[in-house]
């Protein structure tokens, strides 16, 4: 798990915590029956702290931004890596020979023993 | 007025499932009508056609960079009297009438019955199941217009305009929960990977033009008064005075 | 990839964007506005607050996001958004939509019962 | 350039991505990563059939079929109809150097959809290739792209087959296509430029001169386009002996900004070379 998704589960737990101080708070008030003005500091700070740390999470975990002027990404190619396609890639090439599965074409063989 | 108050058993019987219920129930929405969803039929031809509109506009647009006979060798195979492409190939327009092809009939239904009937159907059960509960209040003052859109199934007349009714919370849900839905599901791809092994060429024909004959006479036109003018004439320049 | 040509203002030169990135980062940013707004909805909730605070709040998170959408990108912004203004007004009124369900939501889980 | 050993599980899909996006062709790269890649593949459930797809290409383009045979065997396995398997299979049998039958399951492809055929009618062309019957692929790879006409990968390749029967003026023909497509790539105005430049003569020199220019412009550290330029103004030089002096006037000051850029760049790479080459000495001594 990537420190960024801790971060958002330590977030959600975080102001999952406040929201239930705050219930709890409410009916507290309501048995005591006293008006309800504003939530003690500490939670309003946790939940707005939480706040915070799960934006900065949701922010990082979302993905990374894309370079958007078309040469940024261009530039840096060759026309080496341009000029190659993979949907015609032939496999009939030298490389071929260097694997150890290659059993040399036989009618090569046949080529030298004609001259 | 009064300040009401609730049961906390509505909370946890009638508040949270109706926001639960509703989530799911758009969950599975989606998966069903993933799998109802039927592959478009297109024609060769269709795919054909809008490849070629793709490549006249693409003249039409960026022509300027290609030398002045370039261009024009272009426009005379797409545009000439004789022989050029958008005169030579006749194409019937195919305007079709919704009603009489089975396939888009099928379709429609699908539409609906993935849509509309669960919707009517839960929106029902909920009704029924969950009916006569104030559940929320908004916790911003609402007008009285706002009393028939949000007290669905509680006709107090009296009852302050905030406060929201189990119905209508329902559909609330519905429709708030649509941004929720890209985000846990993602960007249409919750089932990319079956998709992307059945390799769609579809993308490029869905822009297609209903009516080839006469998206046809369009580029046709729009390409008859396209000037050239050559970008680069003066680009050896624009290099020299740009050190 | 298919390259979008868009003119800008006060500059000769039409700068190319590449639609790729444009959606991918159109991504991104739908997604932290989804989630900034479902997530400051909720804590407007826990908080209790009504009427126009709430509203304020909304403004409030939508420009912090705003800031850490800057912040992330560095000093050279211009390298992946469009132009300021628009990172900041899009999809406000979509996202408001969330964000009053989940204020609602969770303020009548909180505050009302 | 990179040290496969050491790289993390996570650096190395990155790289597989990139190299995916790219096209690059890092056959033998991702063929010693394959072991590594195969025990981490479940942890990246969103890319996994593109990376066995991937590794199958790779497999197959340094000849061990075997491997590759399982890759396809697992694809297989998920996809039972799909016709994208089907084509790989058919790549298999190509590999095999077994035509006939990779030629029968592509045909059985192509008509099973003929509006996803696409993919099908380039393995077909492209073994018409590996066959070694180029104009055969030519009449072949014209004839789909009438019906596909914007087709990119179709028109950079039919300009490459182009150039191996000498038809320069066609070859400059798909290119042309290429930069209506992507007016600010700077490869394809590169690549117009060497054709038309090949072609030789005033007017193609010209143009050559022209797309080079460009090229520079979208990319000032093209260093193939600067050489290029730097060749064709010396050839328009000679042409232009005896015409306007207008004209041969520019094009020497292009000439001479074209070399004194390029002596700048040798400078600038020979000072980070000797940089690189006194740190390394020095790490040398250190270690005696």
């Amino acid at each position: 798990m990537s420190f960024y998704k801790i971060i958002l589960t330590v977030g959600f737990i975080s102001l999952f915590h406040s929201a239930f101080s705050a219930a709890q708070h409410r009916s507290y008030l309501r048995i005591t029956s006293q008006e309800f003005t504003t939530l003690p500091l500490d939670i309003v700070i946790q939940a707005v702290g939480s706040l915070f740390l799960l934006m900065w999470g949701v922010l990082n975990v979302a993905g990374n931004l894309r370079e958007i002027q078309a040469a940024a990404e261009l530039n840096n190619k060759t026309w080496e890596t341009q000029k190659n396609i993979p949907s015609f890639y032939i496999f009939n090439h030298r490389l071929k020979a260097m694997s150890p599965y290659y059993v040399p074409n036989e009618g090569k063989g046949d080529l030298e023993n004609l001259e | 007025m009064a300040e009401l108050l609730l049961d906390p058993k509505i909370r946890f019987w009638v508040f949270l499932p109706i926001v639960v219920i509703t989530f799911l129930v758009g969950l599975v929405r989606h998966y069903v009508s993933i799998i109802l969803s039927s592959h478009k039929k297109i024609e060769l031809l269709q795919v054909q056609d809008s490849q070629v509109m793709i490549r006249a506009r693409l003249l039409r647009e960026n022509g300027k960079y290609l030398p002045r006979q370039s261009f024009a060798m272009r426009r005379h195979w797409f545009n000439n009297e004789d022989t050029g492409y958008f005169k030579v190939q006749k194409r019937t327009s195919n305007a079709q009438n919704p009603m009489t092809d089975p396939g888009m009939m099928t379709d429609m239904l699908k539409g609906n019955l993935t849509n509309v009937l669960p919707m009517i159907v839960i929106g029902g059960w909920i009704n029924w199941m969950f009916s006569g509960f104030l559940t929320t209040k908004v916790p911003f003052p609402l007008t009285l217009r706002f009393k028939p859109m949000l007290q669905r199934g509680v006709e107090l007349a009296y009852l302050d305009a905030s406060w929201v009714s189990s119905a209508s919370w329902y559909f609330l849900n519905v429709f708030g929960l649509r941004t929720i839905y890209t985000l846990v599901l993602g960007e249409n791809n919750a089932a990319d990977q079956s998709k992307v092994m059945q390799d769609q060429m579809s993308g490029a024909a869905m822009a297609m033009p209903p009516d080839p004959k006469a998206a046809f006479k369009a580029e046709w036109e729009a390409l008859e008064i396209t000037e050239h003018k050559w970008a680069l004439a003066t680009v050896d320049t624009d290099l020299l005075t740009a050190e | 990839m298919s390259i979008s040509l868009k003119t800008v203002q006060n500059k000769p030169e039409p700068v190319a964007y590449s639609e790729a990135a444009l959606r991918n980062n159109a991504i991104v940013m739908e997604y932290c506005r989804t989630s900034m707004a479902a997530l400051s909805g909720s804590t407007a909730g826990v908080l209790g607050l009504t009427g126009l605070n709430g509203f304020a709040f909304y403004m409030f998170s939508v420009i912090i996001l705003w800031a850490m959408f800057l912040v992330k990108a560095g000093p050279n912004w211009k390298k992946y958004y469009v132009s300021r203004q628009s990172l900041l007004t899009n999809g406000f009124l979509g996202a408001l939509f969330t964000y009053v369900l989940f204020w609602t939501f969770i303020y009548g889980m909180v505050h009302v019962y | 350039m990179y040290n496969y050993e050491e790289l993390s599980i996570n650096e190395i899909f990155d790289l597989l991505r990139k190299w995916r996006d790219n096209n690059e062709r890092k056959s033998n790269e991702i063929m010693s990563l394959s072991e590594r890649i195969m025990d981490n593949l479940d942890s990246q459930p969103n890319e996994k059939y593109l990376i066995l797809e991937q590794l199958i290409m790779a497999d197959l383009d340094c000849n061990y079929p075997m491997l590759a045979a399982k890759w396809i065997e697992m694809l297989d396995a998920d996809f039972p109809d799909s016709l994208r398997v089907m084509k790989f299979k058919s790549m298999w049998y190509e590999a095999h150097d077994n035509y006939e039958q990779a030629f029968g399951i592509l045909n059985k492809i192509i008509k099973a959809d003929e509006i996803n055929a696409p993919p099908a009618l380039k393995r077909c062309i492209a073994i018409t290739k590996a066959m070694g019957m180029t104009n055969e692929a030519i009449t072949k790879l014209v004839e789909y792209l009438n019906q596909f006409m914007s087709d990119m990968e179709a028109w950079q390749e039919l300009s490459e087959l182009y150039l191996q029967v000498q038809e320069y003026s066609r070859a400059a023909f798909c290119i042309e296509e290429l930069i209506l497509h992507q007016p600010h790539n700077h490869l394809f105005h590169q690549r117009l430029a060497d054709i038309r430049y090949t072609m030789g003569g005033v007017e193609n020199m010209e143009l050559a001169k022209t797309y080079y220019c460009q090229t520079l412009k979208l990319n000032p550290n093209n260093m193939r386009a600067l050489l290029g330029l730097i060749l064709a103004a010396n050839n328009l030089l000679g042409h232009y002996k005896s015409s306007g002096s207008a004209k041969r006037k520019e094009v020497w000051k292009l000439c001479q900004w074209a070399q004194s850029e390029v002596t700048k760049r040798q400078r600038e790479a020979q000072g980070s070379n000797d940089s690189a080459l006194t740190s390394a000495m020095l790490a040398l001594t250190i270690g005696d």
